[in-house]
């Protein structure tokens, strides 16, 4: 049966840049994966988990945000009574009259609305498939004020990284940011369930005390007061901390058994609809270990990359370890290794660009080269 | 329902016999085409892009799977508070209840769904044309010229004229005379089966039709008749570019190839008249290493590992390692195992074809499943959820129907699935 | 279609006969009730209010205002890309095609849509009664006590028990008998006609059932017993609140009555478990200098200028200067006119009551229009549509008819309009 | 059939204040005539014109606009391509990258991602129940560069308006603000129709003169440069300017002809659907000459009154000339004359409240007398 929770997400993190990938939208927005954003996959998890309720919390540059997901509907979250909102910094404006937008009084004017019993609240840079039912239940039977999920994964995906260190019952009884050093590996994956009725108490506390942020770790750094169980995650994480991470995460999709957990477990991606034709490979085509979208063309060769949708490779051109994303047109004759095209970006003729798999060639959105 | 200009009911109640074992399960409108469509995206989304907002689907036949793609019409913007898209099946009124007989018989059973939307023109459409076409332009034309009725017709090639309802013209492209597949014909304006009709005069056509006892009660063969032997003004409206009708394996199948050899006649990348269709909600698709994909169709969750040649893939298509697949036309989830050859086939929902099958034109052999009646040009059809067995061999111009009472030695069908 | 746990079934087939005039041209679910409301929303909202997400509508008779009513699903919040309001018609499949038989026949003939969804759970409830239930916990008990089936049943007095399919239970409610209107019933537990099946083992009933030819297809009459005799777990759930069938003229108005009398038993105000209905896009009403509007309950698009008592009324009714109604219950866009008089009516949807007419249960008379078969308690029905000539009498248990044949003389039809 | 164009309402008015009414929320939002808000009347003869894009311009405090609009669904706005946007005023930090927002880059994109042929633009303070259809069609065939409507109520209902002079052939030779004298009694609706792409050139001249502000009339009083035509509406309208014309315009919707004119003229107003239950008449009501709506529940008497949706009059309480919103609450032995009680408000028992006709009391929302 489904849980009885509403979600809340935030679409930007004021420790996480991609650079020019996240210039131009919020963390949230980016494309990631051929057909998705990064939301994409939290905002499908949530949905999988039969969770009817999700608001986005975001800072700043949301309209491609709002362009994306629109009513809702990709989502079925077109909904009479709750469905999707977007929660708008200035939010609160009206409801205090005050020009200076609080966004906790919006926040928990939202919250407060809903009827749901528990709120699960997530970051926006974690890609993983799941549902939140045996989280909520293993929560609801630990009798803990807050779980929080983790993994394994220590430190060695960068900054920014939370991790916990727990006592012999498994709840939280230190949290470390950016350690050093660490005698612990649970990092943060940013996903916490409370109760509402919890939530909306820490909101207004926050709000009492002139805090003007919220976030997950604001909520988890409260172990001292609050009982903050800590849940292992054992399935696949991606974390996009930095372009690295992006570019590494992105090529890990290449592997069978990461497309595997991330796209085949029964539980779907949703995504907006673009209504795309179908991709169309020319006698001339080359293709191989690679992911490619619908409305993609290609005539040239592609290996060990990532298309989206609508993705034009002209003949005679040769990509190999490269993200493109959307309507990225790459004329004859170019080369491309190690680079990042963003979206609506434009390759003449006779291009040759090569990045290091460590560092890779980011054009930004719109960029003619 | 709201008033409005113009309704458009499009005839999704034919089973479709021609298809064969590809309407076994699901009406023609229905059947997978273009590797991410559906024939009936075609009139729906012609509809959504003329802006014409109320849509009647009259469906009889199997109309399960096409009442649960149409659903609540949200992929073509019909999910309208006012209008939309409305599947009308066939009912029982007070002391009454008939089956659709022929199509004008479909229409004037649904004459109260059009008369509550009191519109002033009804555009009556096919459920099994590709095409795109500006329904809008057609209605302007007709709205000038002060028709009673509008008929599409497509210039055909003389020699192809004898195929179809042939309509004469005059000046004006007024019609004189239509001919269902004259011998020798007049003219080669072939009709297309896209009708406006002002609505109060089909009103009366239809009333009269029906008290016709030896009518077929059907647009073709009795209203245009009879509309021009009262006089009435039919005016042809004359169509250029893409149509075809998929009402046979054959036209099916070259209207998918179509898609690869003359992609800029039907133009499906045009983004200014997208081809809507449900979403199948699945990933980009993958070709992996040592795969080979030339000169095909693609979608959402496809897993290549063999050799896709010329064919049209529709979503969740999986070819292993090894296996071969030429000019072929997979519907969604067919899985083809290692090492199986397919060469002109057309293989339904899910069905998984096994190791080392070798099966198309190039195949020969003799087999009870041969079907000169509804496969021709070497093509093969298989049906729906069944498992191929491995190493079975299928010549051209088979059809393989789990239903097909076949001898133990001669079987290809390993297993038949539940297919959703 | 998307896999869901539980698929709700709503039964809005029957013609709904006894209902006479009111359902000439309309399927019963889809009849007016309490003001702003059809019935079918009881079901409807109390689905969507107990999450349930994939609801079926197994229409058979005149469909058509029922499948425009639930359109897309909107106003239920149905209108879900996966799930979702489905309108279920009969339909014909390769080869055959059959009208639903009984009630359990309609679900029998649509198992593949619910096997599609691949639900665990199977909810089965009626068009037909109004009742505010959460399903969810009904569910909820169906698990915890791993019953086969579950029956809501309703705790109703004793002498009222001979009218009812009745439940004898044991410990923890389990169902030991079904009685159908028992003469001497060994228990007040009467069945809702809302059901719970475990998938599987209603599907299995189900083939069961239709391969007897002697059986009538109906739930309470064979599968409940049938489930009896094999030995599998019925449980009841004792529901308690209200809940009316309004299976008849007289308990229709009754039901309506209770809206006003007892208004906190059904309590339409509780914001948490709200009834949806579509909206018909009017202003908010008007009650004019020198109106009475008293004991009644009115909605959108009514304008009154004369009396209302005690009255139920649809949107759109005009109630003109010095006209009077009482006890009556108006479909939407009912005029009455200027110094008319209703007692206990029932006045179908744009019927015009002109000048002075006297009708009700209060008004003595012979016509031919009176009609103890469906009418009682001297409750006056009138058909959608029509014009009523002024200064007409219509006595008490009259249903105006438009199609009875009556002498000139008698006659109280001035005109039939159509109605949309 | 329907016109090709689009449409965009400014959902806030600087020169206009509604005192509390207007301090909780937009101009647009503010409740007006029984179901709806002020903004449904312009929305609605947006879309019973056939258009089926509009873009709401918003200043800021559109928090209660969201929420009314949501999906957009109850104007059939929840479309997949086009529909409503809500534009909020920072719309485009993103597209230029720009922390301080330029409202009119927003607006620009907006109108350039739409195809239609016309942009019907205009205020949301006029109520009006008509199509544009002829209005477009008349200046198609006039030629002029833009089409603003007009009436003949002169600068009768106060401040603000704008009186036009016009030449023999109907073009607009001047335009005067809240004049004192004027010979002309051609007052502004604050609608017009230009072409779409004239829309883009004007919004890109004013981006190149620096100009930030964006309106109907920034555009008609370019009459020097563009032929302005002043086209006469003569159907009713209602103006709400102020307080006072608010209340005015509320009472004359008791007028037969008003609603007449405004309700059942075949174009329905749409709004927000609640799904309350049917309004309930006690025993001891009395109403007369009074609009009333769904949910209120009747004990007491109400006269010359406006009720929105979910109101309770309680018994032995008594309404006159009052216009009393969105779940209020009237307690026993009260008596209210000229009065406006915003959502929400809850009057206690026994108390007296007695504005002047011309100078209602007004209640903010959500207080407690």
């Amino acid at each position: 049966m489904f849980i009885d929770a509403m979600g809340l997400i935030l679409a930007d993190n004021n420790k996480i840049s991609l650079g020019e990938l996240s210039k131009p939208r919020a963390l949230a927005a980016v494309p990631f994966g051929g057909r998705y954003r990064i939301i994409d996959y939290m905002l499908s998890d949530m949905v999988n988990s039969g969770i009817k309720s999700v608001g986005i919390l975001t800072l700043n540059k949301y309209k491609s945000l709002m362009d994306h997901l629109g009513t809702g509907a990709s989502w079925d979250l077109d909904r009479k009574t709750f469905g999707l909102h977007i929660l708008p910094p200035y939010v609160n404006s009206e409801a205090t009259g005050v020009e200076d937008a609080e966004e906790l009084a919006g926040i928990l004017d939202y919250v407060r609305s809903n009827r749901s019993a528990y709120a699960i609240i997530a970051n926006s840079n974690m890609i993983l498939n799941t549902t939140f039912n045996d989280f909520v239940e293993k929560h609801e039977q630990s009798g803990a004020d807050v779980s929080v999920m983790y993994n394994r994964d220590g430190t060695k995906y960068g900054i920014p990284n939370y991790i916990f260190d727990v006592d012999r019952k498994g709840y939280v009884k230190d949290m470390l940011f950016n350690p050093q050093k660490t005698t612990s590996n649970r990092c943060s994956l940013g996903i916490i369930v409370l109760r509402r009725e919890l939530l909306l108490d820490l909101i207004a506390e926050m709000i009492a005390r002139g805090e003007r942020s919220f976030g997950v770790h604001a909520i988890t750094k409260k172990y001292d007061t609050l009982r903050i169980r800590a849940h292992e995650y054992k399935g696949l994480v991606l974390r996009i901390n930095n372009v690295q991470t992006y570019f590494n995460s992105s090529m890990m999709l290449l592997d069978d058994k990461v497309r595997a957990d991330l796209f085949w477990k029964g539980m779907p991606i949703y995504t907006k609809v673009k209504d795309e034709a179908p991709a169309l490979y020319s006698d001339s085509s080359t293709v191989s270990n690679s992911i490619l979208s619908d409305g993609c063309r290609i005539m040239g060769s592609v290996t060990n990359s990532m298309l989206f949708r609508g993705v034009t490779i002209s003949k005679n051109s040769k990509i190999h370890n490269c993200v493109i994303m959307q309507d990225v047109h790459v004329s004859e004759n170019c080369e491309l290794e190690n680079v990042i095209l963003d979206k609506n970006s434009v390759i003449r003729p006779g291009i040759k660009l090569v990045g290091h798999r460590d560092f890779p060639v980011v054009i930004g959105k719109g960029a003619i080269v | 329902m709201a008033k409005t200009d113009v309704v458009a009911m499009i005839l999704a109640g034919g089973q479709g016999a021609r298809l064969g074992v590809l309407t076994k399960y699901i009406a023609k409108p229905a059947v997978p085409f273009g590797s991410r469509y559906r024939i009936i995206d075609f009139p729906l989304s012609n509809c959504a892009n003329s802006g014409i907002e109320t849509v009647g689907v009259l469906s009889q036949y199997q109309p399960l799977a096409l009442n649960t793609y149409v659903g609540n019409g949200h992929p073509w913007d019909l999910d309208r508070n006012n209008g939309g898209a409305y599947i009308l099946p066939p009912y029982q009124r007070s002391g009454r209840s008939d089956w659709y007989k022929g199509t004008a018989n479909a229409i004037y059973q649904n004459k109260d769904f059009i008369d509550d939307c009191e519109p002033q023109y009804v555009l009556i459409l096919s459920g099994d044309h590709i095409y795109k076409m500006n329904y809008a332009r057609m209605l302007r034309d007709h709205i000038q010229s002060h028709a009673d009725a509008t008929l599409a017709v497509l210039e055909v090639p003389w020699e192809e004229a004898p195929r179809f309802g042939i309509l004469n013209t005059g000046a004006d492209d007024v019609i004189s005379e239509f001919v269902e597949k004259p011998k020798n014909p007049e003219s080669n304006l072939a009709s297309m089966g896209v009708y406006i009709f002002t609505w109060d005069v089909l009103r009366k056509a239809l009333i009269e039709d029906e008290n016709d006892p030896s009518s077929n009660n059907d647009f073709g063969k009795n209203i245009v008749p009879m509309l021009l032997k009262q006089g009435k003004k039919l005016v042809a409206y004359r169509f250029s570019g893409y149509w075809k009708d998929v009402g046979t394996i054959s036209s099916l199948w070259e209207a998918n190839m179509d898609l690869l050899d003359r992609p800029e006649e039907i133009n499906l990348m045009d983004r200014s008249w997208r081809i809507y269709s449900r979403n199948p909600v699945k990933p980009s698709h993958y070709i992996a290493d040592g795969a080979v994909v030339r000169n095909s169709a693609l979608t959402d969750g496809c897993q290549i590992f063999g050799t896709v040649e010329h064919s049209v893939l529709s979503n969740s298509v999986t070819v292993e390692r090894g296996a071969v697949v030429k000019d072929s036309v997979l519907m969604p989830g067919v899985t083809v195992r290692a090492g199986a050859y397919l060469n002109k086939c057309i293989v339904g929902f899910n069905t998984i074809i096994g190791e080392g099958v070798r099966a198309g034109a190039t195949i020969e052999g003799k087999t009870p499943y041969i079907n000169g009646k509804i496969c021709s040009e070497g093509i093969v059809v298989i049906e729906r959820g069944l498992k191929i067995s491995d190493h079975a061999v299928i010549p051209a111009n088979c059809q393989v129907d789990s239903d097909l009472e076949v001898d133990p030695a001669e079987n290809v069908v390993e297993e038949v699935f539940r297919v959703v």
